[in-house]
């Protein structure tokens, strides 16, 4: 280690500081101090002049690393950084000691306790300063060619939005057409918009769209690299001869490969199946576009009743809420309602999700129609069965009936079962592919539920539509354009820069016992099989440091949170 | 057992006014603001249910429509404009039309064209009938009297042959409101609980006094809906009663005989003052029950109207000494009367009737239900059973 | 002059430091014994860290995280968490009172929480007296 | 092909003249027939087949506000006709907004593609023109904050304006965010952070638009910068300002639980990391320097000014992203739950404040008590992280949602954070009853059932039923309503309610509105370009929306939408280009290009 010219910086902050801390005492304690070339107190660092001051010493003295005692490092850490850089050094050779919220600020009642303190975290300071190091932003190619996983609206919308920004895409789709569920769809909620329209815009779009080029029938095979530099294997079956496997390169990965409908003969006593006019939703759809809509022996049915929440929000089956069944149904009522104008329908739910625009109107619209709304219990299940020779209907479905509080049987000649959605089951496949982690239902997790919904642990990976999670038209949309955004920023910068702080693997002490590839949650370490050691991309990494920690040959290094560094504050704070 | 549930039965009971019954989402406001619901009868959402649902049986026997009195708290307060009270007032009417034998109820409900009709033939037919039998045997300048164009001897009994007559009919749907709702073959109740409880049967007739319930949100307040409500029901028995009774001393005159004539004028003024207000209420649309009338409530006030009026001014021609007109005036009287009391079981007005005997019946009820309560621990359970 | 025990506290940089910042603009008061170093993830914190800091004579060692479930790096919480208790069977081997090693979760809007917790920390330390190890360490060398 | 347009009328008819449709329909050259529908159309299948058959109409093009509703029976009609069912052919004037000005052109527009079979947003795309790199964003929330580092990440230059003081919007407000619980300033304030720091994004708080001119990719914006009276660089937040004030009002922040300085920081982790000056509460200001300015002498880096005037801002944006967000309604208005008259009846944002643990309380829940107020000698109800818990708490949904009298819609978010405030009750009063009245539980997204679950296993009541109203007897509140599936009337004492009380646009959108020329919906929410197809862009050229200003969404949503606005806006200055607005093409224009599309037989299906 070079020898260290230190200067130290303490700050009064006004008297935020010096009113307790004796910042003057401060001062000349550690002048005394090894390597300490220069210690200044002053009224507020973080001032013009308070920076010059620095960049002063660093030019005149020559000095080589920086201590600023002052506020927070989350408020001004940036700030003197900066005034390291302009001086002529690293920005990453200055430390901090925050006496201010953590010391001159909580110890009000005593001056000589805060001193003493704000001492010792500036001798810390001082100690750590000694390992830093020089470190300098990565940066890696950035190509801007992106992978679109599934050509349903998501993977449409997103791919669209990519090349029209003027960017090539490969669109993946698995099997032999685009438009993915949205094509077997008629209208949509809750305004009785054409989907087809809405498909149609997209798909001439694409087509006239030289960036895009789509690959039908086709699979990710195996995805290598790190953001900015994936290399995609896709494989496309076409009749009958081997699939032919195509190399990709390219920058990022958008996951939109949907949902499949929940298989409604999984509840058995709904009959369906068995009884014939017990349909789900999407066959009903293909009647609605037909424009047929009857009995298999073909004459219109006088009662229909519409069942909600069908393998959703059920215990056997998938816990959670499908989120657009109900719509969809109250949209069955009123069409039903416009092409049989004579037919009852009866829709049984358990709670009417209509929270979405437009919605509550829907349902007030259905209401006047003249739909018969009728609720059942979360945890019970209403009875299909036939019904008798002396009944004016086929069925009868039996059930709790929650808001009048009776057993009641509703006649019904046809019975619409609104199947939920759940994850496709090739979807645990894609996310090992890709890297990303799938939760017990097998919809793919987001970085951050909240704040990062369509972002993954893994760089360069991104979720959109309903293979994150059931989702109706608009948000799904909007989520493949947020997906889109992530990635046109990231190509807008051309380069992707990675901070200076990350981990690296020390290979000659590396034993390649690859517990760290398990533990990084961003998978950003990986196992050289020739060399028998694992290494970081540097790229992938967020240095929170849990592999530096874990690593029982200590081969792997925190940057600029070094076991050397953390140990010499430890020393400086006990000294 | 499961009961069927019938969506058709809305296509009927819209004829009867119900109108937005399926504009309700049941969030359960109207059942909690109603001053008149209790642990034993929740309504009005759980009738708007049974009603959605079809549940023919279960409207039948239901004493809650008769325990509304439309003071409107419930449809103001409906967040989606469900029209709470004037689905109860539908339930009413559809429920006199099947109290009522004949089917003349349902047939004028249904259309008033029929009922217009009805009443004008009816009338009519009176008018021509009077005349004639007028012109017989008296004298047009004669009031009354020897020789009078329409002596109150033979008119009392004409009275009574048409009273009788009505009640009879009112009688034999009481009876029948009395099985659907009592269900004497399910829940067999003890004539004694019937005995003990009978007194409140004049006590409601008389003092209505559950619809003064009605807004008892501010105290204190005078409640006119319900006064002039009381003014019509007590002027119009009084009036019966003096018809059907003491017709004679109440046609003699000139001379002013007090000890009867002091209750006309108190009962024409009930009447007058009540009618009056009526009409200005529905013409204007003055408070939410007045929002939709239908055409059998404008024949109810119209024709009381007239017969309040011509009422008070044949006496008044009489007494002041022009029996020519007095006598044209009483026939057109007689002519609104004759079919105002035949119309009467068929009509709101069998309210006057029903309502107490819902309030009878349902304070019977309350009784077992408690009693039972107490017994099985759950007013849920029971009210169920029931 | 009394016994005033040191205390070493690593904090992780997103909740419980930023937590520990909001006291201070809060200006809500706790005892001067602990000195902070703030680490980027709670999963950094090597066992050895700990042992070092009683080693050099803190009287106690307060480890502070983001609340299960809200750590920046998804479940480098978890990590420390499932860390701790090996770590405290060691220190109790060695004969290091339990109290003297907390593990606490403060998130960044918990400025109370944070001084409530320094302030407890700090008055069972005290109770517990000087910490022994740094001693113990001393005289060896010397025997040596 | 032989077309028939059947015209159906909207209700309650938009400003579109069906007349002048049907004419201009008539004689387009494929059309054999035009009928406007009566109302209501009474529409019979065999009726229609007949007709269909008669006219031998090829392709039918039902026109109308929402024709959708339609849809069925004609396609039924067709297939009677057999003739072919997907020839049934939507002209939506509302899906394409044809409700402006202009509706009637608009409408025409939308005819002549559906008669074409060729999608409206296919043929209607404007001329684009160059774009200025720059992008406005109003609103500094977290829409706003995620839209603005989206795009400065992305090396462009944004310039985010924010009305309050500090940018972080309602999250920054919160406790815990649902159904992760999560804490809300954990996740927010380092972006906020973030935002404060980037060189690529100038913050210009305390500010409004004023004007908007210029045309898409070429906006030039008037911005009206209002005094702050503190130098934001130079000020170091070290509070000693507000300490020496004298002055004290209620604080919004704290949705009017305590009082603040007229000199204040609205809470600790704002950005900038600045106090401000309330001019309106100021002596200094109000006396034009004649009283006070005590802090003036108390600032020790004097970067108080408080003669600072304001200034207007101006600069020049190609696209512009609107995310103004929402503000509550008014729960005065919903008389019968008596907010305002009972003072332990909180609204939603209030009862946030007082759960959080950097709130009034610490995050104590407690009934509000009577303090004099020693300035104005009055006594007013505070809270005070001493005073006593409640015993019992109501939670009452759908206020002011869901009902005709205020707003018809529902706000969407309100199920689910009452269900987080149960948990907290629970959690913070183990021993206090907790109930919550619902009508529907909409819990609809990505966990949330499961957080319902947990809730509801937590050992709350909760009834199905709204609450009709809240009383007093002898100073003891009192909830009714219906527990409709236990069948029976209740009546809970309780010493606290929550209102969930519905969201509505932000106060300033009308004006907002009228100035960028976004329609706007029913409810007063901005009005998208399209529903499903662009739920974040709108009919003006280069000006966006997001989050809660386009209609009520929880955070993962609103995020998700911000960031779409994001790519949207990123697309243009990438492409260079910016479209110009809808209502720029002209009708024959659109006209041609339909027929034109048709003949090259772009159908996919």
């Amino acid at each position: 280690m070079q020898n260290c010219r230190i200067g130290v910086y303490v700050c009064n902050c006004g008297t935020n500081i010096a009113h307790i801390v004796d910042a003057e005492a401060v001062k000349e304690a550690v002048s005394k101090l090894p390597d300490v070339t220069i210690a200044r107190s002053y009224r507020y660092m973080c001032s013009n002049p308070g920076q010059e001051m620095i960049v002063k010493d660093i030019q005149e003295l020559g000095l080589n690393r920086v201590v600023v005692a002052a506020c927070s490092p989350r408020m001004h850490e940036r700030t003197f950084r900066n005034a390291c850089k302009t001086g002529g050094i690293n920005p990453y050779l200055c430390e901090m000691a925050n006496i201010r919220e953590q010391c001159s600020w909580v110890h009000v009642a005593d001056k000589l306790a805060a001193t003493e303190k704000a001492l010792a975290l500036t001798n810390a300071a001082i100690n750590r300063v000694r390992y830093h190091e020089p470190l300098d932003p990565l940066t890696a190619e950035m190509c801007p060619t992106t992978l679109v996983l599934g050509g349903g609206i998501a993977g449409l919308t997103a791919a669209l939005e990519l090349a029209m920004a003027g960017h090539p895409v490969y669109l993946v789709e698995k099997s032999d057409h685009l438009g993915g569920n949205l094509a077997r769809v008629d209208l949509t909620a809750p305004y009785l918009d054409s989907a087809r329209d809405l498909l149609t815009e997209r798909l001439v779009r694409l087509r006239q769209n030289p960036n895009i080029s789509v690959m039908l029938n086709s699979q990710l095979k195996d995805l290598t690299g790190f953001v900015g530099n994936y290399s995609a294997t896709v494989a496309t079956h076409n009749g009958h001869e081997l699939p032919q496997e195509k190399t990709l390169h390219v920058g990022n990965v958008i996951v939109a490969t949907g949902y499949k409908e929940f298989d409604a003969s999984r509840i058995t006593h709904y009959g369906y199946g068995k009884l014939p006019d017990v349909i789900t939703s999407f066959e009903f759809e293909e009647m609605l576009r037909a424009g047929r809509i009857q009995l298999k022996s073909g004459r219109p049915p006088q009662y229909v009743a519409i069942i909600h929440c069908v393998g959703s929000r059920s215990k056997e089956f998938h816990a959670y809420c499908s989120r657009v069944c109900c719509m969809t149904a109250l949209k069955y009522a009123h069409e039903i309602k416009s092409a049989l104008p004579d037919c009852y329908v009866s829709d049984v739910y358990i709670d009417m999700h209509a929270f979405g625009k437009g919605h509550e109107d829907f349902y007030k619209k259905s209401s006047e129609v003249k739909t018969l709304f009728l609720m059942y219990g979360k945890n019970e299940r209403p009875v299909i069965r036939k019904a008798g020779p002396g009944d004016d209907c086929q069925m009868l479905i039996e059930v709790d009936e929650k808001l009048s509080g009776e057993r009641i049987e509703i006649p019904a000649d046809m019975v619409i079962l609104m199947v939920g959605m759940e994850a496709r089951p090739d979807a645990g496949e894609v996310a090992r592919l890709v890297n990303i982690s799938a939760d017990k239902d097998g919809w793919f997790i987001e970085s951050h539920p909240k704040l990062d919904p369509v972002a993954t642990t893994t760089d360069g990976i991104y979720i959109a539509g309903t293979c994150v999670a059931p989702k109706d038209i608009p948000d799904t949309v909007a989520q493949a354009r947020a997906a889109a955004g992530r990635i046109l920023a990231k190509i807008a910068k051309g380069k992707i820069e990675i901070e200076g702080v990350f981990a690296e693997v020390n290979e000659d002490l590396c034993s390649g016992c690859r517990m760290c590839n398990e533990l990084c949650p961003y998978s950003a370490i990986v196992f050289d099989e020739v060399k028998k050691r694992s290494h970081v991309i540097p790229a992938a990494c967020k240095a929170c440091g849990a592999c530096v920690a874990a690593c029982p040959s200590g081969a792997i290094k925190g940057r600029h949170f070094t076991d050397q560094q953390i140990y010499a504050q430890i020393e400086g704070v006990l000294a | 057992m499961a009961i069927r549930v019938n969506p058709k039965l809305i296509n009927e009971l819209e004829h009867f006014g119900s109108e937005d019954v399926f504009n309700c989402y049941h969030c359960g406001n109207c059942s909690a603001v109603c001053p008149h619901t209790d642990e034993f009868f929740v309504f009005p959402r759980k009738s708007m249910r049974s009603l959605q649902m079809g549940l023919e049986r279960k409207l039948e026997r239901s004493i809650e429509p008769w325990l509304c009195y439309y003071c409107g708290q419930c449809s103001e307060q409906c967040p989606r404009n469900a029209q709470p009270g004037e689905t109860m007032m539908s339930l009413r009417r559809w429920l006199i039309s099947r109290y009522d034998f004949t089917g003349l109820a349902r047939l004028f409900y249904k259309s008033w064209k029929s009922e217009l009709a009805a009443v004008i033939i009816v009338a009519l037919l009176t008018g021509v009938g009077l005349l004639a039998y007028g012109f017989w045997q008296g004298n047009i300048q004669i009031y009354d009297g020897a020789g009078a164009f329409l002596p109150s001897s033979s008119i009392h009994i004409f009275d009574l042959a048409v009273g009788g007559l009505m009640f009879l009919f009112l009688a034999v749907n009481s009876v029948r409101m009395w099985w659907f709702i009592m269900d004497p073959k399910e829940q067999g109740i003890r004539l004694g609980l019937y005995l003990k409880k009978i007194l409140l049967l004049p006590w409601h007739f008389f003092t209505q006094k559950r619809y003064a319930e009605c807004e008892s949100g501010e105290p204190g307040t005078v409640h006119i809906p319900w006064l002039l409500h009381l003014g019509i029901a007590l002027g119009y028995v009084t009036m019966l009663i003096l018809v059907m009774v003491f017709l004679h001393s109440l046609q003699a005159g000139p001379q002013i005989v007090w000890p009867v004539h002091v209750f006309g004028y108190l009962a024409s003024i009930g009447l007058a003052t009540g009618t009056i207000w009526m009409l200005h209420a529905r013409l204007k649309k003055t408070r939410v029950q007045y929002l939709r009338s239908q055409g059998s409530d404008w024949i109810f006030v119209t024709l009381l109207f007239i017969i309040t009026v011509t009422g008070i001014l044949q006496h008044i021609l009489h007494r002041v000494g022009l029996p020519f007109a007095a006598n044209i005036v009483y026939v057109l009287h007689l002519m609104a009367v004759v079919p105002w009391l035949l119309r009467m079981p068929f009509s709101k007005w069998a309210h006057i009737i029903y309502r107490p005997l819902a309030m009878y019946f349902a304070d019977i009820q309350r009784a077992v239900l408690a009693a039972r309560a107490a017994a099985t621990g759950s007013i849920q359970q029971v009210r169920h059973a029931a | 002059m009394s016994y005033e025990p040191k205390i070493v506290g690593f904090l992780c940089n997103w909740c419980s430091y930023t937590g520990a910042d909001l006291a201070g603009t809060s200006r809500i008061q706790y005892p001067p014994n602990i000195r902070v170093i703030r680490v980027m993830c709670t999963a950094r914190i090597d066992p050895t860290f700990v042992v070092d800091a009683l080693a050099k004579g803190a009287d106690g060692v307060l480890i502070c995280g983001c609340h299960p479930g809200d750590c920046h790096y998804s479940e480098g919480n978890y990590k420390a968490m499932r860390r701790f208790p090996l770590l405290k069977r060691l220190l109790k081997s060695y004969g290091i009172e339990d109290e003297r090693v907390r593990l606490e979760w403060v998130s960044a809007s918990e400025g109370q929480r944070f001084a409530d917790v320094v302030t407890d920390m700090t008055e069972r330390v005290r109770g517990l007296g000087p910490s022994r190890v740094h001693a113990t360490l001393l005289t060896d060398q010397r025997e040596r | 092909m032989r077309v028939g347009v059947f015209i159906a009328r909207s209700s309650p008819e938009i400003g579109v003249n069906l007349q002048a449709i049907a004419n201009y329909a008539a004689n387009l050259s494929a059309v054999e027939k035009v009928r406007i529908l009566g109302s209501p159309p009474g529409l019979k299948p065999k009726a229609l087949a007949e007709e269909i058959r008669a006219d031998k109409l090829e392709r039918i093009v039902l026109a109308g506000d929402s024709p959708g509703y339609f849809k069925p029976v004609f396609t039924r009609a067709m297939t009677m006709a057999g003739g072919n069912p997907e020839e049934v052919r939507l002209a939506s004037f509302r899906e394409h907004g044809a409700s402006s000005h202009e509706a009637t052109e608009r409408a025409k527009a939308i005819v002549a593609c559906a008669v074409h079979a060729t999608p409206f947003p296919l043929v209607a795309v404007p001329r684009s023109s160059t774009v200025n790199p720059a992008t406005l964003i109003i609103g500094g929330g977290i829409a706003g904050i995620q839209a603005a580092l989206e795009i400065a990440d992305g090396g462009k230059q944004v310039y985010l304006v924010e009305r309050s003081a500090t940018i972080g919007g309602h999250m920054a407000m919160f406790d815990k965010t649902f159904p992760t619980l999560d804490c809300a300033a954990c996740i927010l304030t380092p972006k906020m952070v973030a935002v404060g720091d980037h060189d690529k994004i100038e913050l210009i708080t305390n500010a409004e638009v004023q004007e908007v001119s210029g045309k898409p990719g070429d906006y030039k914006i008037k911005v009206l910068k209002k005094a702050r009276r503190v130098d934001i660089d130079a000020c170091v937040a070290c509070n000693l300002c507000t300490a020496i004030c004298p002055i004290s009002v209620w604080s919004e922040f704290d949705s009017a639980l305590t009082h603040r300085k007229a000199i204040y920081i609205p809470f600790p982790q704002a950005v900038p990391s600045a106090y401000v000056v309330d001019p309106e509460n100021c002596t200094y200001v109000q006396t034009e320097g004649k009283k006070c300015g005590a802090c003036l002498k108390k600032c020790p880096k004097d970067c108080i000014n408080l003669d600072e005037k304001d200034q207007v801002v101006e600069f020049e944006v190609g696209n512009i992203i609107v995310a103004t967000g929402y503000d509550l309604l008014d729960a005065r208005r919903v008389e019968r739950y008596g907010y305002g008259k009972f003072p332990n009846v909180l609204t939603s944002l209030e009862f946030e404040r007082m759960t959080n643990a950097a709130g009034p309380t610490g995050g104590k829940i407690v009934l509000k008590t009577k303090k004099l107020n020693k300035r104005t000698k009055v006594e007013e109800w505070v809270v005070q992280p001493e005073a006593a818990p409640p015993k019992s708490v109501a939670i009452i949904h759908c206020v002011g949602s869901r009902d005709e009298k205020y707003n018809p819609y529902c706000s969407r978010v309100c199920c689910m954070y009452s269900l987080k405030f149960a948990h907290l009750v629970r959690e913070k009063l183990p021993d206090a009853t907790c109930y919550e009245f619902y009508i529907d539980m909409r819990a609809f997204g990505k966990g949330y059932e499961e957080f319902m679950e947990r809730i509801k296993a937590e050992g709350t009541f909760i009834v199905r039923g709204r609450t009709a109203q809240i009383v007093e007897s002898n100073g003891q509140m009192i909830v009714k309503g219906e527990d409709m599936v236990n069948d029976r009337l209740v009546e809970f004492p309780v010493d606290l309610v929550i209102l969930a009380v519905g969201l509505v646009p932000s106060q300033g959108t009308l004006d907002l509105a009228r100035m960028l020329g976004v329609p706007r919906d029913e409810d007063g929410w901005f009005s998208e370009l399209n529903y499903n197809g662009s739920p974040t862009m709108t009919e003006r050229g280069g000006i966006f929306v997001a989050g809660m200003c386009q209609g009520p969404k929880d955070i993962p949503d609103t995020v998700a939408q911000a960031s779409a606005v994001a790519a949207g806006v990123l697309r243009s200055i990438s492409s260079g280009r910016v479209e110009d607005h809808l209502s720029s093409v002209a009708l024959s224009e659109i006209e041609a290009r339909a027929a034109q599309m048709e003949a090259n037989e772009i159908q996919v299906r």
